[in-house]
Formats: structure tokens, sequence, C-alpha cells
């Protein structure tokens, strides 16, 4: 059973004013869209673009739907569904995956009883939510942090040199 | 600058045009070069890379739909290499979705079952991969059929430059891209789609396809004969004459 | 009081200013703060410090810096006293601050924290000059990381503090801006910028000169200039780093370029995962803008160049100069073809310049020193450095920055100091998932572009994993390819369609489901997304595949033919990982299972049919299946070669040893009619008989000596393997029917060719028993034996010319038997080896034995004469000291002698350096050799000779190894043997189906490895009597209950 | 060389319409020739229980769909020398494989239990275990020659044949398409 919360059907007066003033600051300048999109996602709580906002969006700034459609599902960092209060990151890099990230992916699976089929979003994108909403487990490419495989992110946390036991502390104080 | 140039395309010296791409000239030639993505009026984006041809001088293949001819040029189209990569393609084409053409509404009128047969391929070497998708019936005259599409986006293009409309885009990435309608919305109500079918006759397969053409959807007039006859007063209360 | 500087007073302000930072007077505390310090602590070392030097009220100057390379020793802290030199500290943690300030207060610097110390500090653009001092603390250039590393580009990282535009003003920064806006013209700048052959650090290695040329001959009213930090690659942190450290030198590089192409805006285009270099880069572009540097009218010039900041959103393929642009656009990022290239049409239609990070890191300095400085470094073709992340199975990772054309092998040894754990190194992948692997045998290869080109890799961006032997190819092939197939755009087939069905083939492969018409399907499908895709992502995708087929072809045909993934990672092609690792392949979570189950008779019945020297191997196998155990991941690894000893050792010699002797009988299949002739009845040979035998066939072993048992009994000493174990274990093979033909020599007594015609296949299994010739001088003096026969005329009771005081040469197992033997004998041992205790072959625990029952081991001395005593007898043996030089093909440091001469008093050498196989009656046979004549070659999967019906295996195709190897060879050989006479599959039907338990232990046992008891040294010193001991049946049992049966699986 | 022994010829007919056996049928008078050149010795066409050995040439249509297609295919390619895949569900999967992206489990509760008018219950006697998918024959066993086409051509099949029995490789791809 995946986590599908109600959704907010239309837009606050609170959101509107905020998407104006958005898009007046970041008006043709490069990487207009994406920087919008990101301000969008961040101010989110649960880190995702609510519908009505991306349809405002478009009506406000011309740009055509099927375009802001096409970015927001071919970016790996925008969620089109609410996401879990927490992340667990595993970063799935070279240097991590020579140092075993693969089983550790595995354990906080079975950890969440997240099964494979879980995982939906775009192809490549390995993103799984538990049905309480309480963490999401994601990967990345690579972090940047090759020295300190296999790396794993708990809430913007970085831990280098993890093995499975250390993870699965960090994943218990999540969901207790 | 004369405005005439030429090019030798598989030894044979040929003119063409200043600014024509080899594609371009090729055809002008009538010299084959197969090509899924492209059509006449669109913009070229070489993503099918069927019509990728051998430039003397050149180490790597070319696109021929993006490359401009230039003077004094030798063009090879047809070659062994060329041949086997142009039939792996078309077997990724056919294993990527499902192409059952048997039933499908343009069974013999198709781009893709017309070039397998053309450069030889009788079968498929790849792993089909049977993905799940999805059939939009909602717009009241035209169908899309995600199974039979190549994402050539000739419709994504013929939409945006030439209606205007910009109702198709190529969602998501990689393997599990697909074309969608605005903000992931049925067909049937599109906010900007102006139902003028182009992007329906530019597909090369059956993804889109116009209703009632299939043999499945025929509906034969049967009130036809009461009708005449009951206008002609010659209804005849049944029986032997 | 603003900033700005607009001449050159006010920069010369600036400039002193920040000396005074750099240099403050009072001691300046600077912590490595880049996200790979803060991964390691360096946040709370900070806090820690600001707390205490608070509190305490010292006077220190506390900053942050970026990082210094050396990532496996973060956190580091940079620590300047006045008047002394700069001393990094090492792996400092938050709690080791209030001591280390005390010493800083009293004007000490703990030595033993110390990385190293900086006297002199050549920031290209400027040389800073500390004290010199602290004699014990060694120069940063000494140390092994970073001796060779010239740092351009990494020039003022971990020195200056990133957010302060002063420091980096005072070690020269934008002095090479306001050199080329006041006097250059921009021509010139090009020209020195061609001059110097300056190539793009991003990997496709384009000229930068002709780049910006091509930019500055354009003409439009918006030019724009693209600093290209997505850095996608997996496995590569340079950019990140280069930023974190010093953003300065990035935003003067394309100021100057702005200046010099006639460009209107600069982007930089950032990676979302990278928000601290994101801050960094707003911090100082807000500082610039501040000091006049940026924005409008610098230096008062009135030149016009802004930079705005644009992050990334998580695409691979955005690195690719089209799709970038694309995505600044506010598209999807999907490359379009090219032409037109993005100088003349890119963003928006407009003329473009994309740029690697690190490539803007070189044109201060080159501004600065002039075309000839650079092109003194590097290589010719490509001058300059490049800095590298040397990261995977390497003991020493972080950021390496060298000079082009370095050789792969000083990056793995000499930097990396080789692999962890004393493992061999097997490969190195350059480049990313665009780059390609490249074996231990080419590491002599130059770094650079075009020589990784010519390997079918690529340098990239700079990414290099080390991978050792418990690195599968195959599966880092797959690993890559998914990678890229998850990355690809999808916008053109053979990328979006291609890497998926390729990741399909490689994942047949990984669940050992492909066939031999894969391998071609795959090495085709790659070659056709090469040459076919549109962009690099797709033209380079194949090239983990291509370079792994070409340089590892084995390890795929392994998993296709042999079914097997020696690095054990690819989980279904073996039952379990120590199942995969044991040379006999022993379903060993079995035999532990029936034990756990008090089950004793079907696990030894288990044991002894898959090994049929459960007892000889339990005592003197290598036990590799210890390395591979999961076990180890939370404790150490369950001790199995001591469990199978316990379940032999619990039945032999018991009247329960009959009945189970008559179930191994039942198992034999019924007689085949063909008869098997096996050559040397040595641990392959016994093995291979005992298998021939059981498969139904009729099965005669020759052997020369007049007895069966090989190395087992002539040259293991009985007290590691007593001689009661071999007679009992060779009865069972007896039983069998397998016939013996003892003081029978192939070659001289009967020759191969009536072997031939006798038997319908032949199994030669001769052993290494010729000693490897020694240059040595003195070897003919009396008391110079081989290690070999001593031990066998040991075992023969022969008498030995044995001394009192005895030097035996060499560190493997025949070194250390021989040592053991002789100080049974009453000797006096010395042994001497030519490296380092780590690199000895011998087994630990057996080299540890020896040292505790009185032998001496001298390390790091190579014998060089053994000196007379004047009656043709031995005085003493003259060993030359060695340091340890360059690593050799085996991973290990070549010895290098050096002047330093050890003399050891003795009356006897043991030379115990190596044997080979006695290969004269190979010589009109038709068999042909390999390795210059010293070895048998074979077909590797079905070990077949070069002539029909005759097979080999062990030491003879091997070289010197050890037993369980020997009879793994003898096991594979009779499968092959069987499956060649009978035309048909019958190995399985050898084993019967064992019920036990296949539930996943939910609380396998707490209690540690329990290792065998032994008798006391002293005692054992004195008699031949076996060592050690059995387990306890408790210990045993206790041992079988922390298995965690890696060989369930879910049924997904 | 009119006493040159018949080949063996065997046909087999999986998961497919026999739509192809029917076109194989029509090529007319080229039956005639076959006749006295080849003895059909197992398929529909014949009654033979068991595939016989050293066939010469099999010609099998449909997809390998059920347990039962798979092994009649395996013994098909270990007993026969030279096998072609005749028709598009043989070499594409085709119509029998618009199934396949639903697991077997869901579509038979559908049919069988959901969807039945009476007695609803899976049929497990005698009815042969479906795969997880119906896959072309080349992915069961290794084929020799594919002829498209559903059916291929009358006209086809004949090219193909009469080539085969004067020893030639036949060029398929002129006489035969998917669909």
């Amino acid at each position: 059973m995946t986590f599908a919360p109600s959704l907010p059907a239309h837009l606050s007066r609170e959101d509107q004013e905020f998407l104006d003033q958005l898009i007046s600051e970041q008006q043709d300048r490069p990487g207009m869209l994406l920087t919008v999109l990101e301000r969008i996602q961040e101010r989110q709580p649960e880190k995702y673009l609510p519908a009505p906002m991306l349809d405002y969006l478009a009506r406000r700034t011309g740009i055509p739907e099927s375009r802001i459609y096409n970015v927001v599902t071919f970016y790996a960092l925008f969620n089109l569904k609410p996401q879990g209060r927490h992340t667990v990151c595993i970063c799935r890099g070279t240097a991590c995956h020579t140092r075993g990230s693969m089983r550790l992916l595995e354990s906080v699976r079975l950890q969440l009883g997240l099964r494979e089929d879980e995982d939906e979003g775009s192809a490549d994108k390995l993103t799984a939510t538990t049905p309480d909403g309480a963490v999401t487990v994601r990967t990345v490419a690579c972090f940047g942090q090759c020295a300190l495989a296999p790396v794993a992110e708990v809430d913007h946390h970085v831990l280098g040199h993890v093995n499975e036991r250390a993870l699965q502390r960090e994943v218990e104080q999540l969901i207790r | 600058m004369p405005n005439r140039i030429s090019i030798r395309i598989d030894g044979e010296l040929v003119q063409a045009e200043r600014g024509q791409t080899i594609f371009e000239a090729a055809q002008s030639n009538n010299k084959f070069i197969p090509g899924l993505c492209q059509f006449k009026g669109l913009s070229t984006v070489g993503a099918c890379r069927l019509c990728v041809v051998e430039v003397q001088g050149v180490n790597r293949l070319l696109p021929s739909c993006t490359t401009p001819a230039q003077d004094g040029m030798a063009v090879i189209t047809k070659s062994a290499r060329l041949n086997d990569y142009r039939r792996q393609s078309l077997e990724l084409l056919f294993a990527e979705k499902n192409h059952v053409c048997a039933v499908c509404v343009s069974n013999n009128h198709c781009e893709l079952q017309a070039y397998a047969q053309r450069l030889g391929v009788t079968n498929v070497r790849y792993a089909y991969r049977y993905p799940k998708l999805h059939v939009d019936m909602s717009h009241p005259r035209f169908v899309i059929d995600h199974n039979r599409c190549v994402l050539c986006t000739r419709c994504v293009r013929v939409c945006n430059e030439v209606e205007g409309a910009y109702v198709w885009g190529v969602a998501g990435r990689g393997i599990g891209s697909r074309i969608a309608c605005e903000m992931d919305r049925a067909w049937g109500n599109s906010a900007s789609c102006t139902n003028c079918g182009k992007c329906v006759q530019v597909c090369p397969t059956g993804a889109l396809a116009e209703k009632g053409f299939a043999a499945e959807e025929m509906v034969k007039r049967q009130d036809l004969v009461e009708r005449l006859a009951t206008i002609r007063g010659t209804m005849n209360p049944g029986g032997p004459r | 009081m603003s900033h700005r500087i607009s001449d050159l007073s006010s920069f010369n302000a600036a400039h002193a200013a920040g000396l005074r930072k750099l240099m403050p007077g009072v001691p300046r505390i600077a912590i490595g703060m880049g996200t790979c310090g803060m991964g390691n602590g360096a946040e709370a070392v900070y806090h820690a410090f600001a707390d205490h030097i608070h509190n305490l009220g010292l006077g220190f100057h506390l900053t942050r810096t970026g990082c210094f390379g050396f990532c496996a020793e973060e956190p580091l802290v940079n620590v300047l006293l006045p008047g002394q030199p700069l001393v990094v500290l090492r792996r400092i943690q938050a709690s080791d601050v209030p001591a280390l300030l005390d010493h800083l207060a009293a004007g000490r610097i703990p030595a033993e924290l110390a990385l190293c110390k900086i006297e002199e500090w050549d920031h290209i653009t400027a040389t800073i000059k500390y004290a010199a001092g602290q004699p014990e603390i060694p120069h940063w250039y000494d140390v092994p990381f970073f001796t060779g590393q010239k740092k351009i580009v990494l020039r003022n990282c971990g020195i200056i503090s990133p957010i302060e535009i002063e420091e980096y003003i005072a070690v020269g920064g934008y002095q090479a801006l306001y050199k080329v806006l006041i006097d250059s013209s921009p021509e010139a700048v090009i020209e020195q910028l061609k001059a110097a052959k300056l190539r793009g650090r991003g990997g496709a290695g384009y000229q930068t000169g002709l780049k910006w040329e091509m930019l500055r001959k354009a003409q439009a009213e918006r030019k724009f200039l693209i600093s290209n930090a997505d850095e996608g690659d997996p496995g590569a942190y340079m950019n990140r780093n280069e930023i974190e450290g010093d953003p300065h030198s990035m935003l003067e590089g394309m100021i100057i370029a702005g200046y010099v192409t006639g460009s209107t805006e600069g982007i930089l285009y950032v990676r979302a995962e990278y928000p601290l270099a994101v801050h960094r880069l707003q911090h100082a572009m807000d500082q610039a803008r501040d000091y006049g540097l940026l924005g409008k009218n610098i230096l008062g010039r009135g030149f016009n160049f802004d930079i705005s900041l644009v992050e990334g959103a998580g695409a691979f393929v955005c690195g690719e100069e089209t799709a970038l642009i694309r995505s600044l656009e506010g598209r999807a990022g999907r490359p379009t073809p090219r032409p037109p290239y993005p100088a003349e049409k890119g963003l928006w239609g407009y003329p473009t310049n994309i740029n690697n990070v690190e490539t803007w890191y070189n044109v201060a300095p080159i501004v600065v020193k002039g075309a000839a400085w650079f092109t003194e470094t590097g290589s010719p073709k490509s001058p300059g450095t490049k800095v590298f992340s040397l990261v995977g199975k390497v003991q020493n990772t972080g950021l390496v920055e060298m000079p082009l054309g370095t050789p792969l092998k000083t990056f793995v040894y000499d930097i990396g100091g080789g692999a962890t754990h004393g493992k061999a190194v097997k490969a190195v992948q350059t480049g990313g998932p665009s780059g390609g692997t490249i074996p231990q045998e080419m590491f002599d290869t130059p770094v650079d572009y075009e020589t990784l080109a010519q390997l079918g890799s690529i340098m990239g961006s700079g990414g290099m994993v080390v991978m050792d032997e418990d690195n599968c190819m195959v599966d880092v092939a797959r690993y890559f390819v998914e990678f890229t197939h998850s990355e690809s755009c999808g916008k053109c087939t053979p990328c979006r369609a291609g890497l998926d069905q390729a990741l399909r083939i490689l994942n047949r492969f990984t669940h050992g489901v492909a066939t031999d018409g894969d391998l071609d399907t795959l090495d085709e499908l790659s070659r056709m997304i090469r040459d076919m895709s549109l962009c690099g992502l797709g033209q380079s995708a194949p090239n983990p595949v291509l370079t792994s087929m070409r340089h590892f072809r084995r390890e795929f045909e392994d998993h296709v033919r042999a079914h097997r993934c020696r690095a054990g990672v690819c989980e279904d092609l073996a039952l379990s990982p120590c199942e995969n690792s044991c040379p006999l392949h022993m379903n060993i979570p079995r035999f532990l299972q029936l034990l756990k189950e008090d089950r004793l008779e079907e696990a030894f019945l288990s044991v002894v049919l898959d090994n049929p020297l459960p007892a000889s191997t339990g005592r003197v196998c290598q036990h590799p299946c210890d390395n591979r155990c999961r076990r180890s991941a939370i404790d150490d690894a369950v001790n199995m070669r001591e469990v199978h000893r316990f379940i032999a050792d619990s039945i032999y010699g018991t009247p329960r040893y009959e009945p189970l002797i008559e179930q191994v009988l039942a198992r034999k299949l019924p007689p085949t009619g063909c008869k098997i002739a096996i050559v040397g009845a040595g641990p392959a040979g016994l093995s291979c008989a005992y298998y021939c035998a059981l498969l139904g066939h009729d099965v005669t072993v020759y052997e020369n000596n007049a007895e069966a048992g090989g190395m087992l009994r002539y040259a293991l000493p009985n007290y590691r393997l007593p001689i009661e174990v071999i007679e009992h274990e060779l009865e069972l093979i007896r039983r069998l029917g397998v016939s013996f033909i003892f003081n029978t020599t192939v070659g001289r007594d009967i020759s191969l060719n009536e072997l031939d015609a006798a038997h319908d296949a032949v199994f030669l299994s001769i052993g290494t028993w010729k000693e490897s010739w020694v240059y040595l001088a003195g070897t003919e003096l009396r008391g110079v034996l081989h290690a070999l026969p001593f031990l066998e005329a040991v075992n023969k009771d022969e008498t030995t010319q044995l001394g009192r005081k005895v030097a035996v040469i060499g560190g493997g197992n025949a070194a250390i038997d021989s040592a053991r033997t002789a100080l049974r004998l009453g000797a006096d041992v010395t042994i001497v080896y030519r490296r380092e205790r780590k690199d000895m072959p011998a087994i630990r625990e057996e080299t540890e034995a020896a040292e505790a029952e009185g032998a001496r081991i001298v390390f790091l001395a190579a014998p060089h004469r053994i000196v007379d005593d004047g009656s043709g007898g031995i005085q003493a043996i003259e060993c030359v000291k060695t340091t340890l030089g360059e690593f050799d093909r085996s991973g290990r440091r070549r010895p290098v002698p050096t002047d330093e001469i050890l003399r050891i008093a003795c009356d006897t050498v043991i030379l115990a350096v190596g044997e080979t196989v006695d290969l004269d009656f190979v010589k009109a046979s038709g068999l042909r050799l390999k390795e210059g004549g010293t070895m048998l070659e074979v077909d590797r999967h079905t070990l077949l000779t070069s002539r029909p019906n005759f097979y080999a295996g062990g030491d003879l195709i091997t070289g010197a190894s050890n037993v369980s190897n020997a009879m793994g060879w003898g096991k594979k050989a009779a499968r092959t043997i069987d499956q060649a006479l009978m035309d048909e599959f019958r190995w399985p039907r050898i084993w019967p189906e064992f019920k036990h338990s296949m539930t996943v232990p939910a609380h396998p046992s707490t209690a540690r490895r329990h290792h065998n008891r032994e008798l006391d040294p002293a005692k054992r010193a004195a008699t031949f009597a076996e060592t050690t001991f059995p387990l306890a049946p408790v210990e045993a049992m206790e041992e079988t209950c922390r298995c965690l049966r890696c060989d369930i699986r879910a049924d997904h | 060389m009119k006493n040159q022994p018949k080949a063996r010829l065997a046909t087999a007919w999986l998961d497919g319409c026999s739509g192809c056996h029917m076109s194989l049928l029509d090529v007319d008078e080229l039956l005639l020739t076959l006749a006295d050149r080849v003895t059909i010795v197992f398929g529909p066409l014949v009654d033979a229980q068991h595939f016989p050995e050293n066939v010469d040439v099999a010609i099998v249509e449909g997809a390998v769909s059920s347990q039962d297609d798979l092994r009649l295919a395996q013994t098909i390619r270990e007993n026969s020398k030279f096998v072609i895949a005749l028709g598009d569900c043989a070499v594409t999967s085709n119509v029998p494989s618009m199934r396949n992206s639903i697991a077997p489990t869901r579509l038979l509760e559908r049919i069988y239990i959901s969807g039945a008018t009476a007695q609803p219950g899976v049929p497990t006697q005698n009815v042969p275990a479906l795969l997880r998918a119906a896959i072309p024959l080349h992915e069961a066993i290794k084929v020799d020659l594919h002829v498209p086409g559903c059916p291929p051509s009358a006209a086809a099949i004949a090219h193909v044949l009469t080539e085969l029995l004067e020893g030639r490789k036949p060029d398929v791809a002129s006489a035969a398409k998917f669909g």
C-alpha cells in the first residue's frame, strides 16, 4: 500500500503571493524554471511540487504545461508526491558501490518493510516512502564523499564509513 | 557563393543545394536512407539514429538528417556495418514496446514495419520487455496507444512548431520516457488541444490513430435499406414476392 | 568603509589585510571544513575549539579552510604558531581539543598528532614563507600520499580560508585579473593559453585557447560563459573540493575570460547535491562585488561582467554541454546534435562557451607565470596537472593532483599505499561511467587523454576507483551500465533502448543464466551504442563493458561456462560466499546445519562426499573461507575448517565409521567400463581418483614413491598432519576400488603412450618436487639442505645432516615447516625473509606457532653468501638488509638491497624459496607448456591438455600452491573427464538428498569464534606429536550456531 | 536422384491459432512435390503421439506460453537438425504476448474466478501451467530460420520450402514481413 495522502486542490492566497514574488524575481534569468521549481519544493514541508502551484506557474509565466511536466519528471530532484518526514539517502556512487552500499540499501528497505515494487517515480529514481509517511528511502548517484565510502545521509546529516549495524541504529531512532 | 554543391553518395557524384542536409540531398537524388524521426516540414532532432551515414575523413558516424551537406563530401549510406547497426536499432524498437503488428490499427501502414522488411529484419534478437502501457481513448476522435510509440517526437514537434498548442511533451527520462498530454492529463480533457489531428497524420506507427477506422470498430449501416424502401414506398411486407 | 579596489594602493591594502589574517602573529588554527571534513566530524571540532578558546580567553585566531586533499586522515587541523612552520594535524576529534589547546598555549605542537609541516608554500601566484623548525615532523612532500604531487589547481585549497577574499588576494589572488585589465590585450591572453596548450579538464580535452578564440570572434549582443560544475560522475569529487576550498580562483578565471572573449554574462551551473559549494560560491561572489572585482565597473576600468548561479536538479546528462544549455533554458536536459556547436549557437541561440570547473583554476597561473612555465609540467601534448579522486579499495583515499603523464602505478601504490587488508589490487577504473577498467598488468600506462583512450577508457573528470580481488568485473560493468541506463535522457534509441537491453544481458551474467551467445550479442550491442548514440553519454556508456570484456574476458567466461564468480559478488552463482571461496566448493552451510541438528553421521557423509580428506585438510588448509565469511562483519568468521575436522575426527576410529563407509560405497555409480590412469598420488591425484571411482570408473594410480599421499605424507611434518590421519583417509579411497602401483615413475618405468593405450583417460597430477634454482654463493658447501628433501627425510626417519644452528631461507609454508621440524630436532633456528611479515605467504597461525616455539624471524634480509668454515662446512650466512621499493606484479613491494650486511652464524642452511614441477617426462609427449616451460597448459574449463584424453591439474598447472587448491583441481578434473567419457552430466548423482532446516536462524549465537587449543610451546617443541587439539563438542556445536546461513534465499 | 530417401518433416502447433498451418496447406500444387520428397512424421496433420528422433526439418507455429509448449519445444530442438519458426507468434510471440504484462495468477483469477459465470475455480487437471510470459520460440530454443507474418503468405512458405529442398538458404525478407 503506497503513501497517498489527500492533496490540496486549490491555491492558498499566501502561496499565490509567494509564486508571484518568485516569478518576478527570476524573470528571464538563466535556469529560471529550475530555480523556481527548486524554491517551491524547498518551501513545501513534504518536499514536493503541489499540482495547483504548477498549474498557476504555467498560466502566470506562459510556459506550456507540457514543458513544465517534462522538466519536473526529467530531473531526479523533483517530487510530484509528498515525501516522508525523514529521508534516508544511500549513495550508489562507484566508491560506495565497491564498498557494499547495495547491501546497506537492502537492509534499510528490509527494516522499513519496503518491498521492491514500492518504488515509483520515473524509471531511474529509486524512492520509496513508508505507508505512514515517516521515512522516505532514496538513492543518489554520488554525494561527492567518496573518501568516506560507503556513505549514507539521514536528514541532511552525512554518515561516513557506515556499516549495516550503524545504519540500523540511525533508522531505528527515526521511526521510534 | 554558388548555391549548388556536388557531393558523392555511395561513389556517385550528385548535385545538391547549399544548406541542404545530407538526408535531403540523398532524397532529392532518390538515394534511399532510412529515417523514422525525420519529417519534412518539422525541425530535425536526430533521435532514431537510423539515418546515420559514414562520411570520409570523419571517424564518427554522422546523422544525415542534421549534418549539412558540404561541397566535395564523400558519403557512404550502405555498408555491412551500417545495415547491421540499423537492424539492431529497429530490433531495439520492436523489443522496447508491444508492437503486435497482426492486430495493430496501422498494420501495413507503418514505417517501422516497412523499414523492418526493407532492412531484412525477420526476428528480434533482444528479449521483449512487454511493458504495461496505457491506451488513452478519452479523446472523442483520436486515440493514443503508448504500446506502439517509438518516441520519434514528430507529434510533439508538429503540435509545438506547426499548430502551436504545445499539448504533447516527452515526460520521464531514459527507458521510462513517454509522450504525455500537458500535465499528464487525459487527452479528452486537454486544455489546449485544438483537435486538429496533425499529430495523428505525422505519427509513423499505430500510436496515434483516428477512431472509427480500425476494422474492429466498423459499424455497418443496417438501417439503410429500410429507410430507402420507406421513402420509395416499396417496402416489402415480408415473405416471398 | 567601502572595500572597492580601483587602483594599486587599494589592491595592496587588501593584500596586506589578507596577510595579517593569514599570519596573524598569534596562533592561527584553521579547521579543514570541506564536505568530506564535515562528514568526519570537523563541525564538532570547530565548535570545540571556538568554545575552549573563548572560555580560556586565548587570543587565538580560529578560522575555517578547505580540504588539503588527504581525506583518509580527516579531520585535518592547520596550526600556525608564531615563528614556527605551519603544521597540519590529523584525525583530530572534538575530545582532543582541550589537551591540544594546552600544548599550543605553551607554544608546543604534539608531534604524534602531526601529519606534516609546511615551511614554505608555493601558491603559484605568490609564495608564502613560514618559519623553519619542528625537525621531527616530516615535510608535506615527504608524506607518501603527497610525494610527487604538484599543486597548481589545488594551490590554495586547505591553506587559505575560502570565506576571506583578502586571504585569497594575500596569496596573489586577482593579480592576474588586475594584470589583464590594466596592461595586456585580450589577444595576448588567448595566445598565451594556446601556447600553454591548456586542454579542457572536464574530460574531452579540447583546447581551451581555441574555444575562447572562437567565442571572441563570434558577434552577438549577448555572449555567455558557463562553468560546468555538474560533476555527475560517481566517484569524482574534485570540483566540489576546489570550489569549497578556493572559490575565488574560479571566479577570477571566469572574469578574465569574460574580458578576453567579450562575454556579457557568466553562469555557474552547480549540482544540487553540493549545498556547501553553492553557499561558499554565493558568499565569494558577494565579497567580490563588494571589493569591486565583479559586477559593475570592475577595478574601475569600466568593464561590466556579472555571474549568476543556477543549481542543477539531479541529471548526470546535464554534464554534456548542449544538455546543460537546454536545462538553463528551462527545458528537460536532452542533448541536441552538433553542429551547430554552442560557440556559434548556445544558450537561447547566443554564442556560449562551457568549461569545466578545474579548467578555470589553471587560467590565473598561466597569466601570471606564462605558457613556458606551464608546459614544464605534464606531457608534451597535455601540459599541466590533473586532479584525481583516488578512492575505492586503496588505503590512502583522497584528492591527488599529479602532472599529466604520471603512470597509474604511482597513484595506486606510491600515493595510494596499495590495497586494503593486504589484498592484491586487480584493476583501476578511470573516467567514471564513461571510462573503463584497466587491469593491474597495465599499471605502467601514463595517465593522459590519449593513452587512456587507447586502452578503451577515458580520463574523464578524473575519478580513479581502485578495485581488488573481491570486486567482480562483470558486476562492475553491470553497475556502470545500470548507472548510465538510469541517467540516459531517453531521446535516442541506441542509448535508451540499447542500454536497457545491455543491462538485461549483464543481469543474466550476474544471475548465472547467460549463454555464450550473450557474450557476442553484448559485444555487438555495445559497439552499436558506442557508434550510433547522439551524445557523449551514450557514446561512452559502453566503455566499461567493452574494456571489461577486453581485459577480463575470463571472468565473463567463468560466469557462463564454469558458473562461477571468483570474487563472490554475484550471489546467484554460488551457494554461499564460503562455498564459493572454498577450493573444493564444500557445501559448508549444510554440514554446519546437520551438526547443529545433532545429526553427526549425516554431517560426516556430507563432508566426506564434498572432500575426500576432511581430517587432513581440516588440519592444513589455508582456510580462504574465513576471508569471505559474512560473520566477520559482526565479530569474526565462523571456524569452518576446525568444524569439519571435528566431524571427521569424531567418526574416525569409532564403530560409527564402518556403516558410514558402507553408505559412501553405496553412492558408487554402476561400473562404466572406462579405465582411468592417474599419475601422482598427491592431493590432486587422490581427489580425482576418489571421484572417478565414485562415478563408477576403473581407476589406477601410478606413484613414484613407495606409498600414496605425496606432499601430505612426505612434506607436511607429523606435528601438523599425523601419519595415522593420512593412513585412515587413504583407506576410504582404497575401499572404493582404486588400485595403486608404487615405485613407478612415468616417463621412465612406463611411457605416456603406454598409459594412453591402456586407458580411456589420463590425469596428470605430479607435484612440485624439484627445488627451484637459487643464485647464492656457497650452495655447494656441506650442510646446505633443500626444504622438501629435508622434510621428506625426516618423515621417512632417515638421517639428515642437520646441525645445531640452522638458518632457514624463505617465507612460505615450506620454510615454516622446515623451521619447526628443525626445532623439534633440537636445533636453534633463524628464519630469513626478504620482505615484511604481512607479505609472508605462509599461514599466519603457523608462523606465530613457529615463533612461539623459539624460532627467530629476520625480516627484510636477502641471502647474499654462505660463508665457508674453511673445511667445506658452513660458518655463517651473510644477508643484505633490504628496503621495500616499487610494487611488483603480485601487488607486493619489491625488496631493494641496501649496502648493510647482516651476518648470521649457523652450521646448516635450509633453502625453502620455492619448488617447481619436474617436467622432463613431458619432453617428447606433445604436451604444450606455458609460463616459460614451468607448467602444463590446459583448457581452463575442461582441464584438457594439448593432447587428446590427457588432463592435468594441481601444482602441475598452477605452480607450487597448497593441498586444498590441488584437491580442488582433482575434483574438477574428475567431473570434466566423466562428462567427456560419458557424454552426460552425471556429477550430481554422487550426492544423496540431505533434509536439513532451511530457515534463517532468528538468533544466531553471540559467542565469539572458538580457536582450538594447542600444546604449550615449550612442551610441543620437543616432540613430533600433533600440536593442536580438535574443538570440544560443545565448542563445535556453538560454532555451528554462529553461522548466518547465507545459503538461504528468499525466493522473490 | 529419384531414390533419394524422403526428408523427415515435423510440424508443431504451440500457442497459436493454426492459421500458419492453414497457410502451409495453401501452397496447393507444391504439396504434391512435397509428398514424394518429404514424409511428415509429427504434427497436427498426422496423428503421432511422441516427437520422433532425427527429424530433418521442424516447422513450429505459435508462441511458447505454457510448460507443455516449453517441453515440446525443447524436445523438438533435441531431435531436429533444422528448426523453423513459422509465423509472428513463433517469431515475435505476437498476440499471445498481449497477456504478458499481467501476472498469470491475477489473469487466471480474473477469468476463472471473478469473471466466471459458473463453477468459479482455476482448472488444474491436465491443463499445463502457464509460463510467466508467452515468449517467442528463439527465446526458448535455438532457431535456425524465422518466417514472419500473420500468417506468412502461402507464396512465402512455398519459397522457403522449395529453397530448403534445393539446399539453398531462402531470402525470407523479400517474401515475408511482420503483421
